[in-house]
């Protein structure tokens, strides 16, 4: 528990640094104005909107009003919606989780199996295949894959609908997108663990036991080879949000990444500023989530 | 007592009387030869250059001649394909051979040179920070978790959504973006490093700090650094194909940018947004073997 | 009473804290906790411990690869402490260290010739055809071949690697080696080398040489005076006869007697001081005397006193309240 | 002594290593036996394929390692010819083995006792609660206090020599014929290794169980092996009582080892090998120790010397004490 503060105390100054990141960013990208204003506004009217919206005072002055400002969640009005930027951001949140959860569902799935099953036939043609299709599978791109994916069991077997939502069907290839990269890594993350595990010397003495070969694999192996894989899973869910920008473009998925495309090409900063933060504490309550599991099942941490 | 472990410390080969340089290349290329997928990779990497610096030769049309007597042409083995257009061209008519070739250029370019970026940043302050600790390694630990928590691909939409996206700024970008990776490796390989005897020795001989780190510390970081912009040139360009796919790219023929042209045109011209792609999936398959090889060729762990 | 001529080391008060990582309270681990040590010029100084006691902490902090918590070292009269870094830099050259993983020890990515030249060059020593003269003649006298000068270190074994290691400790004639668990990586066989290599090193330098070993046989053979540490103290010190055969603290009583035996014939001879207890962590050091909880003598004043390090008989101290009294074991 | 009671018999057994640089023959005809009850030390250096031996006789050969000759004779059945499924059988049960480093040895992500309770689970038909019963009965006979508590504790929380102690617990549980323990107290410190070996060699009399102990220091061998059997590149070369051994040795490396030992009773000069182990790949012709032997002569250099038994129940691998009367003198 003690350790749970300790590590939410940490996030502060996480969040501080994006923050500042992206005021920084906002404010080097030019002047608001320009954008919020029409071209034939008067420079009177000019001044008049960046006295209203503190753009006169100091950077650092500036950064601690948009800090304040952002603790109580008050990133101002959305350009295209006209209302505030926040609740327009929280309400995609669900669509979102829904997509990322199924995708790591769906690359647990794949990967587990796999990665055991390669490790154990090492250097057999099961393992050759595996190991190639998993090399395929990082080397293409997300967003690729998506039309690809498209063109085949959309507009060729139209097995799958296009894009949108509302069913299960809707979820199965926006969802594969983003997996098939997180599987690839996972299966051969996996790999590798588990025969750096069947090397090690616990597994040499429960062979001394006279446990058998597939116990070995799945209660004495198994389970250390996966402690790792929560880690990068953890550090993946960064990439992972990032595939979800662009998968849920292609397949016009109603969620925060489709949202922050939009905004960024509309330059709707209230909205912007506002999905990144919102990413940014996502991943972070993901990360404090994974290295929570970490602690638990792993008992060398756990004092 | 001694620590014995029979099978990794048996005994080593007497020094050999033969010239060490010339041992050591024949000791690089033996194993090339001998791995299937460091030869692939390495050829396709070289296929890629080649086609990238000779483009202009190679390519049968200039990327961005338009052709309307010729939209939509399909490849040359479908039914109206011809071989005036091998991969056929796109909705403007434009010859997708060629704007493939020509894409390689920008594709290479942003690939390698924001690699450099990330990496010259990157190895000096995860070089300091590991060695000193301190404020300065803090300040990066901190900047590694925020790093974390926004992805660089979101990082790079921020910025070039309010800048005027050029090639220069995509580079920066990109370099930018993901220099935290360099920093993080080498800080922590340094960390392990510098408790290494050797390092303590060279500060008990009174051995300068900027010494210990050019002559102890960097040539035995650089395998990895070089592993990791291996495979960061991947990545480079499946960001850079991913930016100019969502309309954030350079003005200039890229595959992400031909790759996007072909979304809208995917129930009728299937090959504009393919083809591209199979470009972009073979090349970085041939940087990702490229990279496994040079990791097992350069682990410490396999050279001692 | 300090001759400067007498002493070439002294160690006063020293510590080493170490602060435990992840832990919320302030724990602190208490890797050498207060030594008081002088070592005579030219004499070989053994200090034996088990794992955890602290005898490596001390031989860094003696060549100053890490800084004292607490104390002071005093070099040939001068205070480490109060040295500038460019004087240290130069201090450096007078006491060296050899250490104990040969594999570790040496840059994968330098030649041997770069290894035994980087303090001579460091120091602006020697260049040109001078270097290479010294580097092929200190080669020469740790019985490294001349071939050897461009070759990569992976391609020697364990002990020429730490032939190697010695070369370079000696480029700078140090007056001081600080040896940390210089043999425990080798093979038997080529421990003998590397010690008997020490020992000739020694005499025609006239080397101190600081020996520090968990062996105590090693530790035996080599040394003049013995020092016996325990968890971050020294429990015992005196000169090599006194220790072995008038041993007068209980834990080195405990050590010697858990040596392997050298001839089975003296299985049924062998005085069994086996206790089932393992030495405390020392993060967690016990109240009054460190030793007392894997002590046979120890009583209530054991439990809440620590005893000093006293002399008991000219050059023996030990740090026990009560002191084994048997003459001849 | 008769030849039934023989637990054990290694004859001639050949495990070679099919490198990428070459075949590494790092057992190369080795022939010994082990009767029942009987203590064994097998002394060598790093490289000497004391090691490869034991895991040969465990049938934990990996790939690209090979048993490519002999046979190892256990019980009457040859192990070399047993199915995996046999061998699982075998192991842990009749032959237990005990390794160097006991952390990494245990899976840090069980409970010790868990660990304990598998394999009398795996060989006896008893029930979980019995299992738990007998492991806290085998930890209180290792010497751990409060085994009830240790049983399920993790093993990083213990000490180094707890953790050894836990390892002979698991050796002992299924009540085995032979114990191979591969330097067992090497990664431990003086004190506690003097308790481990203390703890080992009464046990292994208390419940009559054969004991083969692999090690690289002397001082282990005298405290504790009946025979000794001094190994170097991959062979037996000489083998004898642990009292000729110490007293007379015969081969001119097992004089070598014995004067390179340091000991307490105060020593002249330590005696030292020169040289090094040879490389597997190139093994010298001849005598694989000519290279290193002060004694060798041009027969050495040539001839591969035989084991033969040169007084009774003493075999040694020389040509000196081939041809010279009472071998070579020792200093």
């Amino acid at each position: 528990m003690k350790y749970f503060l300790n590590r939410t105390a940490q996030v502060i100054p996480v969040l501080l640094i994006v923050s500042f990141i992206l005021f920084f960013l906002v404010h080097i990208s030019g002047d608001p104005v320009d954008i919020m204003l029409s071209e034939n506004a008067t420079e009177e009217d000019r001044e008049t909107l960046r006295q209203s919206l503190g753009l006169d005072k100091p950077f650092i002055i500036q950064y601690f009003i948009f800090l304040t400002n952002m603790i109580t969640g008050d990133f101002g009005k959305s350009i295209i919606y006209g209302q505030a930027a926040l609740p327009i951001v929280l309400e995609r949140i669900p669509a979102t989780f829904e997509l990322m959860l199924a995708s790591i569902i769906l690359s647990t799935a794949i990967a587990i199996p796999l990665g055991v099953l390669s490790a154990v036939k090492r250097n057999s043609p099961i393992d050759l295949l595996i190991s190639g299709i998993s090399i395929l599978g990082k080397a293409m791109p997300n967003f690729w894959v998506g039309l690809m994916l498209i063109l085949l069991f959309s507009v060729n077997l139209k097995i799958f609908p296009v894009s949108g939502t509302g069913s299960v069907f809707h979820l199965v290839l926006p969802a594969i997108t983003i997996g098939s990269a997180m599987a690839a890594q996972m299966t051969r993350l996996l790999r590798s663990n588990m025969l750096d595990v069947l090397s090690q010397d616990y597994i040499r003495t429960a062979k001394s036991k006279g446990v058998k070969r597939l116990s070995i694999v799945y209660i004495h192996a198994l389970r250390n080879s996966l402690l790792p894989v929560i880690t990068v899973i953890a550090l993946q869910i960064s990439t992972l949000v990032g595939g979800a920008l662009i998968t849920e473009t292609i397949f016009s998925w109603p969620g925060l990444g489709q949202l922050t495309i939009e905004a960024i090409n509309a330059r709707d900063m209230a909205v912007v500023q506002a999905c990144v933060i919102t990413i940014a504490v996502f991943v972070i309550i993901v990360n404090l989530i994974a290295d929570l599991i970490y602690r638990f099942v792993d008992p060398r941490i756990r004092y | 007592m001694e620590i014995q472990k029979e099978t990794s410390t048996a005994p080593l080969t007497e020094p050999s009387k033969k010239n060490t340089t010339k041992y050591s290349i024949i000791k690089w290329i033996i194993p090339l030869l001998k791995s299937k997928t460091g030869m692939l990779g390495i050829s396709i990497v070289a296929i890629v250059c080649f086609t990238a610096v000779f483009a202009p030769l190679l390519a049968p049309y200039k990327p961005e001649k338009v052709d309307f007597s010729a939209i939509s042409t399909p490849p040359f083995w479908m039914d109206g394909g011809s071989f005036n257009h091998i991969l056929g061209t796109d909705n403007l008519g434009r010859d997708l051979l060629s704007r493939i070739i020509y894409g390689a250029q920008i594709s290479l370019l942003v690939g390698i040179s924001s690699v450099g970026v990330a990496g010259v940043i990157g190895v000096i302050i995860g070089l300091t920070s590991g060695y000193y600790g301190g404020l300065v390694d803090t300040l990066l630990m901190r900047f590694v978790d925020a790093n974390i928590a926004i992805p660089s691909i979101l990082f790079a939409l921020v910025v070039l959504g309010f800048m005027s996206p050029t090639i220069i700024t995509l580079i920066i970008v990109i370099g930018v973006s993901s220099w935290i990776g360099y920093a993080r490796v080498v800080r922590s390989e340094v960390l392990s490093l510098k408790e290494r005897e050797y390092v303590k020795a060279a500060k008990s001989i009174g051995v300068r700090n900027g010494t210990i780190m050019r002559r102890h510390l960097l040539p035995n970081v650089s395998s990895s650094v070089i592993v990791i912009a291996t495979t960061s040139v991947a990545t480079t360009i499946i960001t850079e194909a991913s930016l100019s796919f969502l309309g954030l790219g350079p003005q200039a023929v890229t595959w992400g940018k031909v790759l996007s042209d072909g979304r809208d045109y995917l129930s009728t011209s299937w090959w504009i947004a393919t083809f591209p792609g199979i470009a972009i999936t073979i090349t970085v398959l041939g940087i990702i073997f490229l990279g496994d090889y040079l990791r097992d060729m350069l682990d410490p762990r396999i050279q001692e | 009473m300090v001759d400067n001529n007498e002493y070439v080391l002294e160690i006063k008060g020293l510590k080493k804290y170490y602060k435990v990582p992840n832990s919320t309270t302030k724990a602190y681990l208490k890797a050498v906790d207060g030594i008081d040590l002088k070592v005579r010029t030219g004499e070989t100084l053994g200090i034996v411990g088990e794992s955890g006691c602290g005898k490596s902490t001390l031989g860094n902090l003696i060549v100053k690869l890490i800084e004292p918590t607490q104390g002071e070292i005093i070099s040939s009269g001068i205070n480490l402490n109060e040295l500038k870094p460019k004087q240290l830099r130069n201090k450096r050259r007078e006491m060296q260290i050899i250490f104990q993983d040969p594999y570790s020890s040496l840059n994968p990515r330098m030649r041997i010739f770069d290894i035994i030249a980087e303090p001579l060059v460091t120091h602006k020593l020697a260049r040109g055809s001078a270097l290479k003269e010294r580097v092929l003649q200190l080669m020469e006298v740790v019985g490294l071949d001349a071939d050897y000068l461009t070759r990569y270190p992976h391609e020697f074994s364990g002990g020429q690697r730490q032939r190697i290691g010695i070369a370079r400790a000696l480029a700078l004639n140090p007056k001081v080696i600080v040896c940390d668990e210089p043999v425990s990586a080798l093979d038997v066989s080529i421990q003998a080398q590397i010690l008997n290599l020490l020992i000739k090193l020694q005499k025609k330098f006239d080397l101190t040489l600081i020996f520090i070993a968990h062996g105590i046989q090693a530790v035996n053979y080599i040394s003049d005076r013995i020092a016996v540490m325990y968890l971050g103290k020294i429990v015992e010190i005196a000169g090599k006869e006194q220790i072995m055969n008038h041993t007068k603290h209980p834990y080195t009583e405990l050590l010697l007697s858990s040596v392997p035996i050298s001839h089975p014939k003296y299985r049924n001879e062998k005085v069994k001081t086996v206790i089932n207890r393992e030495s405390p962590s020392p993060v967690n050091l016990p109240s009054g005397c460190r030793f007392h909880t894997r002590c046979p003598y120890a009583n209530e004043k054991c439990k809440k006193e620590d005893p000093d390090l006293v002399e008991m008989k000219d050059g023996h101290f030990v740090a026990c309240h009560y002191p084994i009294i048997k003459e001849n074991r | 002594m008769d030849k039934m009671e023989n637990l054990l018999q290694v004859k001639e057994l050949k495990t070679h290593f099919m490198t990428m640089n070459g075949v590494v023959p790092s057992v190369n005809g080795v022939t010994f036996n082990i009767k029942k009850g009987e203590k064994v030390a097998l002394v060598g250096e790093s490289g000497s394929g004391k090691s490869v031996t034991s895991l040969s006789i465990m049938g934990l050969i990996e790939e690209p390692g090979k048993i490519v000759n002999g046979s190892i004779i256990f019980d009457e059945r040859n192990l070399v010819d047993l199915r995996e499924k046999e061998m699982e059988k075998i192991r842990g049960n009749d032959i237990a083995m005990i390794f160097q480093e006991p952390l990494t040895s245990l899976n840090p992500l069980f409970p010790v006792g868990k660990q304990i309770r598998e394999s009398l689970l795996l060989h006896q038909k008893i029930t979980r609660k019995e299992a738990k019963q007998r492991a806290i009965e085998l930890l209180k006979k290792v010497g751990i206090p409060m085994p009830e508590q240790v049983y399920s504790s993790y093993p990083h929380s213990l000490s180094g020599g707890m953790r050894q102690r836990v390892m002979i617990a698991i050796a002992l549980s299924c009540e085995p014929k032979l114990i191979i323990a591969d330097e067992p107290t090497t990664a431990l410190d003086v004190t506690i290794q003097a308790q481990i070996l203390g703890i080992l060699n009464e046990l292994s009399e208390l419940e009559n169980t054969a004991l083969l102990i692999i090690t690289h220091d002397l001082g282990v061998v005298a405290e504790i092996a009946d025979r000794v059997m001094v190994m170097y590149c991959g062979q037996i070369v000489e083998e004898a009582d642990v009292f000729s051994i110490f007293d007379s040795p015969l081969h001119p490396y097992t004089e070598a080892l014995l004067k390179s030992t340091p000991r307490l009773n105060g020593q002249e000069k330590l005696a030292s090998i020169e040289g090094r182990v040879p490389n597997p790949l190139h093994m010298p012709k001849g005598c694989t120790f000519h290279t290193r032997c002060p004694y060798a002569i041009e027969k050495c250099s040539s001839n591969v010397p035989a084991i033969q038994e040169f007084r009774p129940n003493h075999h040694v691998r020389c040509w000196l004490a081939d041809e010279e009367e009472g071998g070579i003198k020792i200093g």
